[in-house]
């Protein structure tokens, strides 16, 4: 019954070690005592995966019953593997200091190893999953991963901000579950019963016979559902806490990944409603969404006073800018979208790196506290104006790309609702702007290094990833591999 | 080539005849205040002195103190040399036009205020902002009178305006005569007469362009007041040519012509200046902060000729 | 190519000045090579200015947009305004030469300057909108850094703040202006653009973000209030570079958007654009008089001679929106020629700021005096600057008056009652901004330069180093050039006008060399060459009769004064008391402007004081405006981050309530 | 039997949970509100094993087991044992005075029922029937969460939420294992976190006031 399906990968096909890699290290770690071990067997682990991603560029492997690799989830996956990587090496630095500041036990941080990995294993399996069920299970386990890293410091602080990320977030999943459960019984009539009314290579060419009205329904649990893993506003509460409170790598991956694979989970239902043509159109649920998240976040920035809050909200702005690409449409909007997926993931993981290094050099996370960086920790300090700049959208890099196609193209077709974004965009620009003025220039504060004892190395081990990213965000903001761009555009087409 | 003639006849003419008719305004207000007055000859006289005496300059100035004077002179000069006196048949006539005209000026103003402000001298300062005031009203004015001349003649070159105006090309218009009444309200102001400025005074509180060259002696000074009575004719030759050409001659016409245009022309003077004597001697002199009520009004009265241009062609 | 390769050049020196470190000379070496540069990009936008107009070389480069390359092209206008900004660039790296090692922290300026450069030459060879938008943006990005050069006084970060957020809000308006001219289906290219053909709201749409965009830029008011900020906050080389050369790369991307691409703009736009002008120039002027710090007061300025340039772009537009093409050249080209010479004498008068700054390290006007004797050299440059930019003759600065008036004085022509009644007031405007420029500037330069020193710095002020010396002596011939031969200069301009026009047209038609005579020679005409050479003439007579009919002696001796004696230089006319008339007259309703004076009782011995408050209308209504309402929001809406748990659930709940209803309704429908 | 019947019961247990749902929000005592929730799971397991046997799935019964044993008996035992070892007061302390939460539970039942019935014209009755019920235990669970303010309350309310998503689960004709495995995998977790997380609580806070929960909230200026 179902067309020449077989359940799992074999060996040649990359997605088996991309999937099996980190689930096995995640086991691995989770036995290994000495974390000095375990930071470089997290690296290695992270490495191999990244390595087989790579392979999927060329090597394109058959759908099978539960995974899948098309233009939509192939570059999110090398994505994913690459910040997981880059991460995983940022963190090896990271987690050297935080013991040597005798934050973490050693129990604590062989947690923080395994769950690390299986942190990357969920994501994996929710970007490759050909099915809906599947799909979810995958996000819940990211969910509770990420719940237990947050809460791994076990200050006041961090237990509130697991608390809050757990109930908004369990419940956010249960109604997207509902959602799911809708679609299924939308394909269920068309499809029969079983896995196939689940899977989305499937689903997607039987789209047009499916139930509009219940499609139209299901959207909706959807979209508060993942909508609220995506962080859109008025769904956001969790976010700025849970990215606050955790460990600088985990806020790092939370917004350059988690955020993308719950709005990848959104984006496939919305190809499916694309697909099916008779339900009502979404867009104006995701513009909404997309400039209510956009206008909070701009007004929030204005008031925060702690480094990680302020750029959890810049992530929920970015996150609002994205929806409202994908809500606009279009060829052109959605391109814009998919970009500024990409360069938001790497530009923000990277701002959160410089974020991590700079809270451990200054031993404070008060904006108030930090001046003067680039006189300071010059490398450190202008790597971090760079980054703030990329996210604040000024080229030459690749934000601005897709900030420019998403105004440009809208303001062509709707100039009233260009109006809204460019003034929203206008407002968290000036706030990104005017924190970033009293961070990085200025008088520093006397002994600014006081808490910098880490070694040179680890300093630069700490800085490379940082540095890497911003040269990709550079570099794409002037140059896209043609690869990519097909894929863009396919998808683009697909997203309607 | 007689262009070329006549126009260092006016070169000539200019400088010649200023000081007399300076003299010959102070002749008529001493009469007036029932004084016998010197001759209006002193002048020359004056000026001949002021040569022979040495320059005191202070050990504050700088070169500029000592560059103002010739550079004064020589623009005022220039500038006088540009407007038709006696015929509109000058070399210098296409050179230069209204807006030049009124430029030329400002660079002989400019000069003479920076100069007051060389030697570090309170005075000198005082008398520069309150020139530069003055100027920054008076010269809008004088731009605004040349807007409806150039709207009424189709040009702002002097020569042609009176040659329009000659060809009988403009009947009496009331946009003419507000011009005239803003050109002269800015010649008071540009020479600083009564009631703006008084050149007889040195009042310290109440002077303006006096102020200004207080520490000029010797040659320095003689060009100073050289140049406020060159200037003086300059502007009697533009009111009398612009709004009374008669007599005028024109470019083709002989000797004779221009003999009579010469004549004119020291008519023209000698009834302005008479006037001009009366005039200062009838009235008295305003406080310094309602001059730009005075020239604000001049501006006013400009703005007004062009609008009512259209006015008078509405109907 | 051998612009790409210069332009490439510039790239690798950022990355040599990074590399520059503490080393002076390797400062001054990327200094060397960046005015190399900058020559060759001026010989290359020279060679090309000449030659007849029409599609000029084009490169394509595999980057920017994936589905569209980046196309540069290099016409006659980007030729134009790449001499003009490559002159001043020139200028400004041959005196950063000797300028470096005078600054606090030259490593934070070596790296950005070249990169400044580079993305003010990338603007104008661009040739479609992402390119444009990049280098705009990188321009803005990269002066910001060099304001925020002197990192450490409070006063240079609120100004590169408020600098960097207008910048990105003209960004936004040039993006969306384009976004508009490329449809919805991205067509970004400005040949596409040209092509495309805009209806009635659209078009409108383009011109009011243009100008909102490029005058944001270009310090329009009330657009203008970053720039006095920002502009003296940077190193003086490079204030020099951002109004004397970054404003007219704004005013470049006007002219290509309202000339070039958008092509048929209606007159009333010009007569808009003119009324914008004329009260930009006024205002500007305006706040330039009551400065006492001497780079304020020339960034005001810079927004006056704005406001001047964007009368004449106006006025050609309102000609060229009612057919007169020939006008509409004439007064593009007064135009064109207006941001030439202020382009020159700008940049002339922030390098003598920053020579002045050098030699006493005072920028404040009440400290400074009688700098003409100790630096003779500045001292000419500055006076002949100041004639300049006073608008008068026989200098640059005049021509291009002279001629935005000639073809002022043609605007009632148009059969629009509008323009009938508006030229005059717009003209009375012009007119009055001149003449208060050329009070502004005797106001600058006698004090900086004349009279005694009212400080011990001033008092000790020292030559300062040859590099810094020469570039002002060379722009100060440039002016004196420029003034002399007009003809040549209009000449080339009409080169660059004809394709935007439409018309074949020359100033100097029927009198030739060396006569400007814009529409007959019977229409007023003006020759800089005959006047500079009468008028000298007149002076060496003046000179000869008087030394010959007198004596020459001179006798050195204290000041006259009317008798008093006294000797405390601080008894001179100050900055403000020298503003005082023309604060009473002119900005007593504008700004508010009030004197009180504290006059202590009889036996008490504390000085008397007057004190003088000036409010700037524009700051406090609309800026101060502004960020007062974004706080009162965002006050509202941080309350959200202090909810609990199940507030947040209740948001949550509320949003699904919401959309199912929306949900219910539309499939009710 | 008929299909008729068949259908019936199935909404009559459908009903049974949804009623059970009404009388968790009506509730006022904190051991009440534990029993009827142990009631409503009890409903549950019986509307998944009557599904098991209309639609002869007999991986429903796991279901049902997996309802039956955790929801049923455990989870409202574990719940109990909290109650008094942190020793938490008894009664609930709502947000909202319990008539208006009962008639905004109605206005929620007339929304999903609204928003059902026109949707699955050609669907089955069955399944539109259940819909419709499940979409109502859903909203009422979220109500009860976001009007109940002691933590106990709020767990409960969670439980009744994922009750409704089980109910629409099984009701949804073949849908495959997947979805029960994950919703038994999700139960479990949530308990172990849960219980964790009182733990951390008690040690932290003693309380289990949600109120004293947020003193900090995140970036205090």
């Amino acid at each position: 019954m179902i067309g020449g399906f077989t359940l799992l990968p074999g060996f040649d096909n990359p997605l088996l070690w991309i999937l099996g890699v980190p689930l096995g290290s995640a086991g691995f770690l989770a036995v290994l005592k000495d974390w000095r071990v375990a930071t470089w067997v997290n690296v290695a682990a992270a490495v191999v995966t990244f390595i087989s991603s790579l392979l999927l560029i060329h090597v394109r492997p058959e759908p099978t019953r539960l995974l899948f690799i098309d233009d939509f989830n192939v570059y999110l996956v090398v994505l994913t593997a690459f910040v997981g990587l880059t991460t995983s090496i940022f963190s090896a630095a990271y987690i050297a200091r935080e013991s040597e500041a005798q934050r973490l036990s050693d129990l604590h941080l062989r947690f923080y190893h395994s769950m690390y990995q299986a942190f990357l294993f969920t994501m994996l399996l929710a970007l490759t999953a050909n099915n809906t069920g599947v799909m979810w299970v995958s996000v819940e386990a990211a969910t509770l991963t990420t719940v237990l890293m947050v809460s791994l410091y076990r200050t006041r602080e961090a237990i509130e901000a697991a608390w809050k990320y757990f109930i908004l977030c369990s419940v956010g999943i249960g109604l997207a579950l509902f959602g799911t459960t809708l679609v299924y019984l939308a394909a269920q009539p068309v499809m029969g019963d079983g896995a196939d009314a689940m899977a989305w290579t499937l689903m997607i060419k039987q789209a047009h016979r499916f139930q509009p009205d219940l499609l139209n329904l299901a959207f909706v649990f959807v979209l508060v559902g993942y909508g609220t893993k995506v962080g859109l506003a008025p769904l956001h509460a969790w976010l700025p806490d849970a990215h606050a409170e955790g460990p600088t790598p985990i806020s790092a991956v939370l917004s350059g990944l988690l955020l993308n694979v719950a709005l990848y989970a959104l984006l496939r239902f919305k190809m499916v409603i694309a697909a099916n043509g008779s339900t009502l159109t979404p867009g104006p649920l995701l513009v909404v969404m997309g400039l209510s998240s956009l206008f909070l976040s701009a007004f929030m920035l204005y008031r925060r006073g702690d480094i990680k809050r302020l750029f959890a909200y810049s992530s929920i702005e970015h996150m609002g800018v994205i929806t409202f690409a994908f809500g606009m449409g279009g060829a052109v909007a959605n391109f814009a979208g998919l970009l500024h997926m990409t360069m938001h993931s790497l530009t923000k993981s990277a701002i959160f790196f410089a974020v991590g290094i700079i809270s451990q050099n200054l031993g404070t996370k008060r904006i108030a506290a930090i001046r003067g960086l680039t006189s300071s920790h010059p490398v450190l300090g202008w790597g971090f104006v760079l980054a703030v700049l990329a996210i604040a959208g000024l080229p030459p890099m690749g934000v601005f790309m897709s900030e420019f196609l998403v105004l440009s193209s809208t303001f062509a077709r709707q100039p009233l609702l260009a109006i809204p974004l460019a003034i929203g965009l206008l407002l968290a620009f000036g706030a990104l702007v005017a924190r970033l003025q009293s961070m990085a220039f200025g008088e520093p504060p006397p002994h600014s290094h006081a808490h910098g004892k880490a070694g040179p190395l680890s300093t630069a081990l700490a800085l490379t990833p940082l540095w890497v990213h911003m040269l990709l965000v550079l570099v794409a903001g002037l140059y896209l591999p043609r690869e990519l761009v097909a894929w863009f555009q396919n998808v683009a087409r697909i997203l309607g | 080539m007689s262009a070329i003639v006549w126009q260092l006849l006016q070169i000539i003419l200019v400088v010649a005849v200023s000081p007399l008719i300076t003299g010959w305004v102070r002749l008529v207000k001493s009469r007036l205040n029932g004084r016998i007055g010197a001759s209006a000859f002193q002048p020359y006289r004056d000026i001949y002195r002021l040569l022979q005496k040495e320059a005191v300059v202070a050990h504050s100035a700088s070169w500029v103190f000592r560059a103002a004077p010739y550079v004064t002179f020589g623009s005022v000069w220039l500038a006088a040399c540009i407007v038709p006196a006696f015929t509109t048949n000058l070399f210098l006539a296409q050179a230069a036009d209204l807006i030049a005209l009124v430029a030329l000026l400002g660079v002989a103003r400019f000069w003479t205020a920076l100069a007051g402000m060389d030697v570090g001298t309170s005075f000198g300062g005082l008398g520069a902002s309150r020139e530069m005031m003055i100027a920054s009203l008076a010269e809008p004015a004088m731009l605004m009178v040349t807007f409806s001349l150039s709207l009424i003649s189709g040009t702002t070159a002097p020569a042609q305006i009176i040659a329009f105006v000659l060809s009988g090309g403009v009947g009496i218009e009331v946009s003419l005569g507000l011009a005239l009444a803003a050109l002269v309200m800015v010649a008071i102001a540009e020479n600083g007469r009564i009631p703006i400025d008084n050149p007889a005074t040195h009042l310290e509180l109440t002077m303006v362009h006096e102020a200004m060259v207080l520490e000029y002696s010797g040659r320095h000074l003689a060009l100073m007041e050289g140049a406020s009575m060159v200037r003086l004719t300059l502007f009697m030759a533009l009111i009398g040519g612009l709004f009374a050409p008669w007599g005028m001659a024109q470019p083709g016409d002989g000797a004779v012509a221009v003999l009579v245009g010469l004549g004119a022309f020291l008519a023209k003077c000698f009834i302005l200046a008479t006037a001009l004597g009366v005039f200062e001697t009838s009235i008295a002199k305003m406080r310094v902060f309602r001059y730009a009520d005075f020239l604000g009004g001049a501006l006013l009265l400009g703005l007004l000729a062009t609008i009512f241009l259209y006015v008078s062609e509405a109907v | 190519m051998l612009i790409a390769a210069a332009l490439s050049a510039l790239l690798a020196l950022a990355v040599l000045g990074v590399a520059a470190g503490a080393e002076m000379w390797r400062h001054r070496l990327v200094y060397l090579c960046c005015m190399i540069a900058s020559l060759t990009l001026l010989a290359g936008g020279a060679k090309h200015l000449g030659q007849t107009p029409g599609t000029g070389p084009a490169i394509i480069l595999p980057i920017g947009l994936p589905w569209m390359a980046a196309h540069f092209r290099l016409d006659n206008l980007s030729a134009l305004f790449m001499v003009v900004v490559n002159l001043a660039t020139a200028a400004a790296s041959a005196y950063g030469i000797g300028y470096c090692s005078h600054l606090p922290e030259p490593r934070r300026v070596t790296p950005f300057f070249p990169l400044f450069l580079f993305g003010m030459n990338a603007v104008l060879i661009a040739d479609d909108a992402f390119m444009f938008l990049v280098a705009w943006e990188f321009m803005s990005l990269s002066s910001w850094l060099l304001v925020l050069a002197d990192h450490k006084n409070a006063e240079n970060r609120h100004a590169a703040f408020v600098y960097l957020v207008m910048a990105c809000f003209g960004t936004f308006c040039l993006l969306t202006c384009f976004g508009l001219m490329a449809g919805g289906e991205g067509a970004y290219s400005f040949p596409a653009m040209r092509a495309a053909k805009l209806d009635g709201v659209a078009g409108f749409l383009v011109v009011l973000l243009a100008l909102l965009g490029a005058g944001s830029k270009a310090g329009l008011v009330p657009l203008h209030a970053w720039l006095p900020l920002a502009h003296p906050a940077a190193p003086s080389h490079v204030s020099a570079l951002m109004s004397g050369v970054m404003t007219k790369v704004a005013l470049y991307g006007l002219i290509r958007i309202l000339f070039d691409l958008h092509g048929h703009v209606p007159w009333a736009w010009g007569a808009v654009m003119m009324v914008i002008g004329g009260i930009t120039a006024v205002m500007g002027v305006l706040y330039a008089i009551l400065q006492d710090d001497l780079k304020k007061l020339l960034a005001y300025s810079t927004v006056e001679n704005i406001g001047v340039v964007v009368i004449g772009l106006g006025l050609a537009i309102a000609f060229k929106g009612s057919g007169e093409k020939t006008l509409a050249a004439l007064a593009l080209v007064a135009g064109l020629y207006h941001i030439v010479n202020h382009s020159i004498f700008k940049t002339l008068w922030f390098l003598s700021a920053g020579a002045v700054i050098t030699a006493t390290g005072e920028r404040d006007l009440g400290k400074l005096g009688g700098l003409a004797k100790r630096m003779p050299w500045n001292g000419v440059a500055a006076l002949i600057g100041a004639i300049a930019i006073s608008a008068l003759p026989p200098l640059n600065g005049f021509v291009s008056e002279w001629l935005i008036f000639q073809s002022l004085f043609k605007g009632p022509s148009l059969p629009h009652w509008a323009m009938k009644f508006g030229v005059p007031v717009v003209g009375a405007m012009l007119a009055l901004a001149a003449a208060l420029a050329a009070a502004c500037f005797v106001r600058a330069y006698g004090i900086a330069f004349l009279g005694r020193p009212r400080s011990k710095a001033a008092a000790e002020a020292h030559q300062v180093p040859a590099s810094m010396r020469w570039t002002v002596a060379l722009l100060a011939g440039l002016c004196v050039v420029l003034g002399a031969i007009p003809v040549t200069i209009t000449d080339a301009l009409s080169h660059v006008v004809t394709p935007l026009t439409g018309v074949q047209f020359a100033v100097s038609a029927d009198l030739g060399w060396p006569w400007l005579s814009p529409v007959s020679s019977t229409r007023g005409s003006y020759s800089g060459t005959v006047l500079v050479m009468t008028g000298a003439g007149l002076c060496v007579i003046t000179l000869l009769l008087v030394h010959g009919f007198g004596t020459t002696r001179v006798r050195r001796a204290d000041a006259w004064d009317c008798g008093h004696k006294e000797s405390i230089p601080q008894s001179q006319y100050t900055g403000q008391s020298f503003a005082q008339p023309l604060r009473r007259v002119f900005c007593a309703s504008i700004f508010a402007a009030r004197e009180s004076v504290d006059m202590p009782d009889p036996g008490d011995n504390r000085p008397a004081e007057l004190k003088v408050r000036v409010i700037d209308p524009i700051w406090v209504g609309l800026y101060a405006g502004i960020g007062r309402v974004v706080d009162f929001i965002a006050d509202l809406v941080n309350r959200i981050q202090y909810l609990t748990v199940r507030r947040y659930l209740l948001m949550m709940f509320g949003t699904l309530v919401l959309m199912l209803l929306v949900v219910a309704v539309r499939q009710s429908q | 039997m008929g299909a008729q019947t068949s259908y019936d019961i199935a909404h009559l247990i459908g009903a049974t949970v949804l009623m059970a749902g009404f009388s968790l929000l009506y509730q006022r005592r904190l051991f009440a509100v534990l029993n009827t929730f142990a009631f409503q799971a009890l409903a549950l397991a019986a509307a998944a094993a009557w599904q098991a046997h209309i639609q002869h799935a007999p991986h429903l019964y796991v279901t049902a087991g997996i309802a039956l044993i955790f929801k049923a008996i455990i989870v409202p035992i574990a719940l109990h044992w909290l109650v008094e070892q942190l020793g938490i007061h008894k009664n609930v302390e709502t947000a909202m005075s319990i008539g208006w939460t009962m008639m905004a539970g109605v206005a929620l039942v007339t929304l999903s029922i609204l928003l059902v019935l026109p949707v699955t014209a050609n669907a089955t009755a069955l399944t539109r029937e259940s819909l419709a019920l499940a979409m109502s235990v859903v909203l009422l669970g979220l109500l009860m969460m976001i009007t109940r303010r002691n933590a106990v309350t709020q767990v409960v309310g969670f439980m009744a939420l994922e009750n409704g998503l089980i109910l629409a689960a099984v009701s949804a004709k073949g849908m495959p294992l997947v979805v029960e495995i994950s919703v038994a995998f999700s139960v479990l977790v949530a308990m172990t976190l849960f219980g964790i997380f009182f733990f951390r609580i008690r040690e932290r806070f003693d309380t289990l006031e949600l109120a004293d929960l947020e003193t900090h909230r995140g970036d205090r200026q």
